[in-house]
Formats: C-alpha cells, structure tokens, sequence
C-alpha cells in the first residue's frame, strides 16, 4: 500500500500536465503574435483588441441572439412535451422518452442534411407548395433555417432535462395542492412549475452553451457567408491559418461560458442547499 | 352528537386485489377517531378515498348526508396532514400555511392574521421566513398541521403523522394533538399503527384488518372486551386460549373448568379466551388455579414480564414483585378476567 | 382545462411529425437510388450492399477499434484520478474536479490545434528532442496521435462519471469491510470497484459512443487520408455529394449505437432493478 | 466476571466540540451492556471508538489488558451490526455473510458450514442465493446480524440495530437478540436512545448525557435509583421535584415534610426527588399526604393516566382504577417511593 501512496503524487502531477498543457498553449498562443514559436516570443493584447473590432463583436452578438432564440423555443416546444409524457403511464413514458432521444443517436451533419431537403428551393415544402399552385419559399441561407436546425439538434436534451424533473416530482405534492382547494391550473402555476425550474436550467446549459459556439448547423442551413461565433473561430484555423486570433476568440468564448454557468449553477445551488443544511441539522 | 360523515359500503380494488371489503362506518361531530390496523389493513385507502385522492369502486360517501363520492379532492370541505407532510419545498413557512388561503383569494390581512393564530397554536411564532426544508421533524410536522387547519375544516384527516419521529418527541405531539382537537373542536380522523397512540389519543377506535372493520369502540371498550383473537392480540400483550363454552358463565379450557361473565353462547361452541398478562397474580402452587414453573423474569421499569410454563402453554405474566426463573408457583384470575371471544373464521 | 385537454394530441401529433420527418427522410434517402425525388422514387439496398464492402467494413473496424482503445485507455488513466479525487477533502474535490472539466467547455477544434501545435514535426516535443541532441519523431498523422486527441477530448466525461459514482458511495460499507477483516487492498477490489462499475458504464457510454463517429480530431490529427466513420459519412455529404450511401452509413451507425446501448442500459438495469423491487416490497 | 474492555479516560473532539468528556468504563465478558442515552449524547462515538472507525483525542482502550487504541479496525476481534446495516449490494445473502470468512481464507467447506449455521441461528435458512436488496428490513437486520457474528468475535457492537424497523417487528427482535446472546455467549454491547430497549435487553446499562456516563448499573437499578434528574426523566416517566433534606431520613418539599429512605445528605441540602407515577396511590382527600384535583384520566390500557393539579405542581399518577377529571382527592406514597437525588451542576 505504501508504494501506491507514493506514485499518488506523481501520477497525479502527470495527469494535471496532461491536462493543462493544451490549455496553456491557448492561453500561450492568444496572447503572442503570429510566427513565434516558444524560443521567440512576442506578447501582445492585439488578438483580444482585435476581437473588439465593430465586425466580430456583431458575429459574437449574433451567435449569442441566435442562441438565446434558440433555447426559448426549445423551452416553448419541450416543455408541454415533457410535462404530458411525465403524465402517461409509466410504461407509455418509457417509450415517448425513447422515440424522443433517439435523433440524439444520429451524427447532426445527417439531421442538418435531412432538414436541407426539407428546406431548399426545390425541397419537400415547396414541392408541396407548387401542388398546390402556391409560390415557392426561399428558407435556406436565412436565420429561420439556422434557429429551426438548432433547434432541431438540441430539442430531446431541453425534453429530457424537463421531464427528468418533472418524473421526480412528489405527487403527493399535487395530492396537497388538491386537498388545500387549488384546481389543476393552480396547482401546475404554484407547484409543479416552480418545481420543475430546475429542470428548465439544466435544459439551458445543456442547450445554450452548445448553440452558443456551434459551427456545422449555421454552415449548412446558413451557407458559406454566415457566420457565427463557431465558424468564426474554424476559419481563423483552417481557412485563415490566424491560430492566435482563434485561440482568443475561444478564450473569449470560454470566458462567457463559466461566467454564464456560474450563475446558472448558482441559481441551482441556493435552491439545494436548502436540502444540504437540512442534511446537516438532521445528522 | 351529530353524525358528520357515513362510509356505506365501500369497496376498494387494486390490480384485482380488494383492499377495502365493504366497509360500513358513521363518524360523529368533534369526535377523535382512529383507524387502527397493521400495515397493509387498508386504513389509509380508506382515508384518501375519504379525502379524495382515491376513487373507490363500489359504495358511497356522505358527508352531513350530502354525498361527496364524486367530489374532487379540492372541493371538499376536509383537508389532510400527509404521512411525509407534502410540504411545498420551494416555499416557506408562512407561504406553506398561506397556500389554501390563497388560493380562496383571502384578503393579505385577513390570511396575515389567521396564519398568525395558526403559528402561535402550533408553537412556531417567528419561524415564518424560514424554508420548510430547514425545518426538523417535528417542526415540519407543525407546518402541516398548521397548514391544514388554517382552511377551517370541518374534517381533519391525519395518516400517521406522527411515524418519521422519534419516541420522545412522538409522546410529545401525541399529547399536542390531543389538545389543539380539544381546542379547534372539530373531527379529527387518524391512521395508525400504533396502538398506543390509539389508546391515548382517541375517543373512538376502529379497528381494521384484511379491509375488513374488526371492532368499533372506545378505547377501554376494545382492550377490555376485544371482539375476536385479531383485536386482541392487536391491542397490546395476551394470552390467548383455545377452549370451549360448557354453559352460560361456564367455560373450559386446559383441561380445567372456570367460571366466567361470559353468557349466551351455543353449548359447547369453541371459543378464544383472553387473559390480559397484567390481570394474572402469582401466588403459591397450592393457591392457583394452574400450576406451572416461571421461565424467565424480564425487569421492564413498572413491572417484571414472566414466562410460565404449564402443562399446556406458556402465560406472559406481568407483576410488579420478583420471583425467581425455576421456581414452581400457582397462577390466579378472577372470573372477570376471563375474556370469552368468538372464533374469527380466518386469522 | 379542457380546451387544453382538447390541444394536448394534435400538439402531440405535430410534435411527433416535427421529430420523426427528418429521421424519415433519412430512412428514404438510404433506402433509394440517387437523383430521385419523393414523386419519382426508386427503392434499392444497393447503399447497404455497398457498405458491405472491405473498404469501408476495415474503415468501420478501424473505427470501432480506436474507440475502443480510446475508452480503455480513458478507464486505465481517468478511474485512479476519480478514485484518488474522490478521497480527498470535500473542498479539495470540488476544486479538482473544477479543474479536470474546464477543458469540457474549450471547442474541440481548438483544443486539437492546440496538440497540433504540440505533436507536429516542429512542435514542443520535437524542438524539445532537437535541444537534447536527440533525434525528431514523427507522431502527427499517425494512430498514435489521433488516439491521443480522442482521450484528451473525452477523458474529463469518464473522470466525471466515475466520480459521481465513487462520491456517492455509502462510507458504511467501508467501515463494514473493515470491521470484517479486509484491508485497503480488499475493500477496494471487492467492494468499492464492483460498485463503482456503473460509473465506468455510463463513463463508457460518454466516451465510446461518440469517439467512433467524430470526425473533427481524426481529420485535424488524422490528415487527410485518414479515415474514420465520422469521416467517411462527413465526405459521402460534403465532398462526394451521395447522401443516400451517407445516410445508409449513419442508419448502420444508429443500430450499432442503439444496440450497445441496450446493453449497456440493460447491465445497469439489472443492477437498478434490485432497488426497484426492494421499493415495491416496502409499498 | 473478568473485565475484557476497558475505556480510560476516553476524550473525543470534533470540530472543536468536545463529543465525550473523559469516559471511564468496564465491561466484562459475557455481559449484554446498553450504551443508553438521547440523540447526540456520543453514545454511537464511543462504539466507533472502540470499532476502531474513529480515533479518540486522548485517552486508551484496553481488551484483555492490551492497549489496543492503535490497532486498526480490520485486526481487531470485534465485530459490529451497523445502524443501517451496511450490507453490500452487490452481493447475496451467502457472500454477505461469507465475506469476513473469505478475507481469512478460510476453506470452502468450512466457509460453507459456519455460513449455513448462522443462517439457521438467525432463521434465514434457505434465502441465501437472495441478494440483499431484495429482503425486508427485518431480514436484512438478521442478514447483518449473521454476517457479525459468523467471525466468531469475542464482542459484538450493535449501532441501533433496530431503530428502522416497525414497533411489532422491534419487540421481537429485542427477545431474538436477547435469545441469541445466550446462545452464543459472548458480550453484546448495545447503543439506543429507547429506555424500553434498555431495560428489556440489558445486564448492564452505562446512561450517557452530553459526552458524559451520568449512571452505570443494572436495570433495576438504573429505574429504581436514578442518580440524578436526568437519568430519573430519560428512563420512565417521571414526577421530579425540587426540595431539600432537613436531616437524615426527612426531606422537604411543596412545604411538606416527609419521611424518607436516604440519608447521608449535607442538612439543608437542596436535592431532587423523583416519585414514579405508579408509585403513587389515589386516596380520599383526608387519608392523601398531599391534596388535589385531577384534571384528566387517559385510558392507556394497562392503566388510566391521570394528571392531578396540587397547590404546587402537577402530579402523574399511574392507576388501575379509574376516577373522574374534577374530582378532589389525595396522594398517598410509601418513604421507600421517594428517591431522593444530588442535584446536577447542568441539566
């Protein structure tokens, strides 16, 4: 056993090396100009300043409104889904939840693909529009096909995080709410709701931060010319070669993110440490 | 006293299993009523078929001779301290307490002043910021209670409310409970158990099994005169004999004849007999009515619980003085210790 | 309530199309001839013929086989970290564990340029090398890097999950174990590492799954002529424009996944299933 | 009786609070010992001292005379049942009980043998290939029981082995624990907070109040002669009164003198006296040695429990005879009912 105490350290210091060390590289190249390598290094704040340039800051703005829209829709659209699945039976629940999560099983660039037929010019909708002697509708390249592929994409995680919560709710809750004279649209507004919150911000995390910084749905449903956060930053690497541009801009974006977690996670704590000092009264 | 609510003959069925088998049952005005049973008798169905989460599958409710069985829960004019208290976790304690208030769209002053009265009946003046979920146990338990009688029921239902807490607190609130039914005066229906809890609190006890009403009664009605083997095996410690009826104040078992208060049953018809361990005396050998050698001799604080093997059975004995385990010694009743029951079909 | 009674199956239904269209275009895609429309449709299993091919079964092995040495290798180096995490002080573990998912939050490009700029032939490790005198070695574009960038991208998912399993460990089996006789050693084989296994599983489910279809590392530290599925199905859309052979590939994907799914949901079931009994029994 | 453990001295300190203030105590072979006091008295600290689960501040534990403060849990010879069991989940009822027998590397056959014996002892022959998670709470208890024991230690240590299961089921184990002791004969040391428990199971009960042994001594003695208010309230119910001793055999209180049976006071010292309620007889007014009214009478089955309101206090008074709220009446207790008490520096 003593040996085994004595390679916990080192195992561990390799371990963090493994792990920081890419990390550091970002943080190394977002903050030296372009062509140094590590025997020559220039410091600079440029990348950042850069980034503050009237142009990106509108990409960064974007993204995040494309975003936003896109977890209050899925909020909108999941929410009613989740809440009349945790109503069914417990077997019928079962298998709505499995219809639900199984397009989380199939690689997004095919979902986008599939929603491309659907939307293009001579696409599914406005073939269907010609039959009925309608005009067509232009869709592709436009935010709607954006915000609806996104959408589309990260739909099932805002339905499970909601019905997650939502299953685990005490009914003898509603039993009380019901027996302290509140009909059903009373008890949804003042108990099942609130309950559920928690929910509702898991389903943001798991939805927002990811449509915050995705590159394949805006590049597809979007074409070459739009541009979001995500593909702002794939250009600067693959098209431009702007390595250092692009390992700020990612700082930037990771910024944001733990920023917008820590609230998030905060609002999620004050709610349960209530549970955890009542643990600690009763020990 | 006025007869509140009438049960006539219901039924409960669960995945093709009864659970309630005819149940027949009258419940007075301000009375303490509790359903007694053990675990699985069906008594706390039959609380939330009375309080509406449950639909029962035959037979009716009345309710001041009004049927309710097809009332929703949220219309009746009963509310209910839950077995777990179901207090709302996202709220604290003035809101848990306002909450039907509220929803009867009470003026803010008026809900101000009940929940007021309601906290200082509970003992929890100054907790009304607090989250439930920081709340102990028998804290939480007030906030439900509070929480119920803030409405002005006529109807208090309670499932077990008192089984998450531990045994000194649980006397404690058993006597609180008693007090605040004295003080509100309504009808107070109770599951249990515990029969303790029964005997203290109570002014009528139902006992149930197998859904089926065992015996309804007072308190001194049920240990003294049980009906059947159930109730009194139930209803705390007993020596129960298999015997039969010679003739009326007559009975036989063990191979011994001993008079009793007992009267109108068939000649020779089988019988359960009762003797309760605190109504057996030991005297000497010579004295008792049966003979037998003391087993074992257990300290319990007010008393020493005995064993005593005779010829035929051992008998529970509680007496307050020690007698040594080997010794040989007589065992005394008088004839109105002698409780003479009917045979239940099934047990 | 019952006018939203009467909304909950026609919302229901269209949420249903909304989810199902798309996955039905790609069943129809693979399951038909190129160029057709939905008016003029041919059937055909030639796109599933096709993928029984040697090329592409060796490049779904392959495939299967850096996943699978990318979740071995994640379990041999995440399982000591989560273990010795997960017996350190409440606050210690907190932090670390802050630390080991930071890099969860990085886009996946970026953190692989980053290793780029570590493996290349005139990366940190080689200019390291040419300063001892040593000789380069070539790791870009070899299965030795590609792997690397899988297990640097997904490790922090098995730590994480293997974590949560050990934190929630009841501390009284170990005094048990303890009480009866078992040192260090023993309790960790026959106690803690059994019932730590479903947080390997899960962990295996986070790791596996998407390491046989991603496509982003395999090409960046993989080159061009490197293929995975991931790859394979990104060309089929993007390059080679055949998305019925592309959606044929992601639908044989989907079943792959689904039924390891099931069997690794199946194994945790019949461990989860012992608490459920037990609950219906106290009922 | 040879002493086989020996506390000294023991001090436990968490977070700055001191747990258990310097415990000294004995316990001999073959002995059934309670560890008996409320929640968060250390009781459970000293068993996980002497487990070997946590380490004392200061102090030794000696087994046969060896130190064994530093010896760590696997190798000491005791065995323990744990509050919840702490059964493994992931295994049946045979490798459960097995498991301290396969960590010694014991033999297949034996390991079979010894397996199937404890099985029988505890009366779950048959649900070996059982998991665990699978039993009810009273068979798991028996599942944690058998696992102890199987090891054959010379103590085993129970941590509220039966404060999860239901008040039937409760009493039965305490008899089957009890039984099981004698069968095996070795020493047993027991913590609860429940003086019922206690005094039904205990050769010897140790009272600890706030890290500290308030009494140690026989049932009988422990209920009999409580040494201090705390130990008369915790065990039973309880009239404590504060009064003073006028002279050997005299003591005052409620502006009365009264003969008593203790001596050996300080004259004029103030003392507690505790009169149980059984203690006290219901009289007519003129024969009481104190005068009253009663103010209520709770049927409690074996006897009524009545509170009688005197000038100044209010007395519980156990009785089989039953006599109406508003009655005056008097209070007649013996010299030898009256124990009288040193007052406590705290309570």
């Amino acid at each position: 056993m003593s040996t085994f105490r004595n390679l916990v350290k080192p195992y561990m210091l390799w371990m963090g090396i493994f792990i920081i060390i890419p990390m550091l590289l970002i943080v190394f190249y977002a903050f030296t100009t372009k062509g140094n390598d590590v025997i020559t290094v220039k410091f600079t704040m440029d990348n950042f300043l850069k980034f503050f340039d009237s142009v990106y800051i509108k990409v960064l703005l974007k993204s995040l409104n494309i975003a936003l829209i896109t977890t209050i829709v899925c909020i909108i659209l999941g929410y009613p889904v989740a809440y009349i699945i945790a109503n069914t039976k417990q077997k019928t629940q079962t298998l709505l939840m499995l219809l639900i999560t199984i397009p989380m099983w199939i690689n997004t660039l095919v979902k986008t693909y599939a929603w491309i037929s659907v939307l293009s010019d001579n696409g599914i909708v406005n073939s269907f529009l010609a039959k009925l002697g309608l005009a067509p509708i232009t869709m592709m390249y436009t935010d709607f096909a954006v915000t609806l592929g996104m959408v589309y994409n990260f739909l099932p995680f805002m339905i499970l995080e909601i019905y997650t919560a939502l299953a685990k709710l005490d009914r003898s809750l509603i039993d009380a709410g019901n027996d302290l004279g509140a009909n059903k649209l009373q008890i949804f507004q003042k108990i099942v709701f609130p309950l559920s919150l928690s929910g509702v911000i898991s389903g943001i995390t798991l939805v927002f931060l990811p449509s915050v910084s995705t590159f394949v749905i805006p590049k597809l449903l979007g074409g070459g010319q739009y541009m979001l956060i995500g593909n702002l930053i794939e250009n600067q690497f693959i098209t431009v070669g702007e390595w250092n541009f692009g390992s700020a801009i990612s700082l930037i974006m990771a910024c944001i993110i733990l920023i917008s977690m820590y609230f998030t996670r905060k609002f999620d704590q004050d709610k349960s440490e209530n549970g955890n000092k009542k643990e600690v009264k009763h020990a | 006293m006025r007869t509140l609510i009438k049960f006539e003959n219901i039924v409960k069925e669960f995945d093709g299993q009864l659970v309630l088998k005819g149940i027949n049952l009258e419940i007075n005005e301000n009375e303490f009523v509790t359903l007694l049973g053990p675990s699985g008798c069906g008594k706390t169905t039959l609380l939330r078929i009375l309080g509406g989460f449950v639909d029962q599958t035959e037979g009716k409710i009345f309710f001041e001779d009004i049927e309710i069985s097809n009332v929703p829960a949220y219309k009746r004019e009963i509310n209910t301290v839950f077995q777990k208290y179901a207090l709302f976790p996202h709220m604290n304690v003035f809101d848990n307490i306002a909450f039907g208030l509220h929803i009867k769209k009470q003026s803010k002053d008026i809900i101000q002043q009940k929940v007021n009265k309601m906290l200082r009946l509970v003992g929890l003046d100054g907790f009304e910021d607090k989250m439930v979920t920081l709340l102990s146990g028998g804290q939480q338990q007030r906030v439900a209670i509070a929480r119920a009688l803030v409405n002005e029921p006529m109807v208090l239902l309670l499932d077990e409310p008192l089984g998450a807490l531990d045994l000194k607190l649980r006397k404690e609130m058993q006597h609180e409970l008693k007090k605040i039914q004295k003080e509100v005066g309504i009808t107070f229906i109770y599951v249990t158990h515990d029969q303790e809890e029964a005997l203290t609190m109570s002014d009528k006890i139902v006992v149930i099994n197998n859904g089926e009403i065992q015996q309804i009664g007072t308190p001194i009605d049920i240990y003294n005169e049980p009906e059947n083997r159930f109730v009194a095996d139930f209803i705390g410690e007993s020596n129960i004999i298999e015997g039969f009826m010679i003739e009326d104040y007559q009975v036989m078992f063990d191979d011994k004849k001993f008079e009793c208060v007992d009267y109108g049953f068939d000649d020779k018809e089988s019988v359960d007999i009762v003797i309760r361990p605190e109504d057996i005396d030991i005297v000497t050998p010579e004295m008792g009515m049966l003979k037998g050698i003391i087993r074992s001799s257990i300290f319990k604080g007010v008393h020493y619980e005995m064993s005593v093997e005779t010829e035929y059975r051992d008998f529970i004995v509680h007496t307050t003085d020690y007698t040594e385990p080997g010794k040989e010694v007589g065992l005394h009743f008088f004839p109105e210790d002698i409780h003479v029951m009917y045979k239940m079909g099934t047990y």
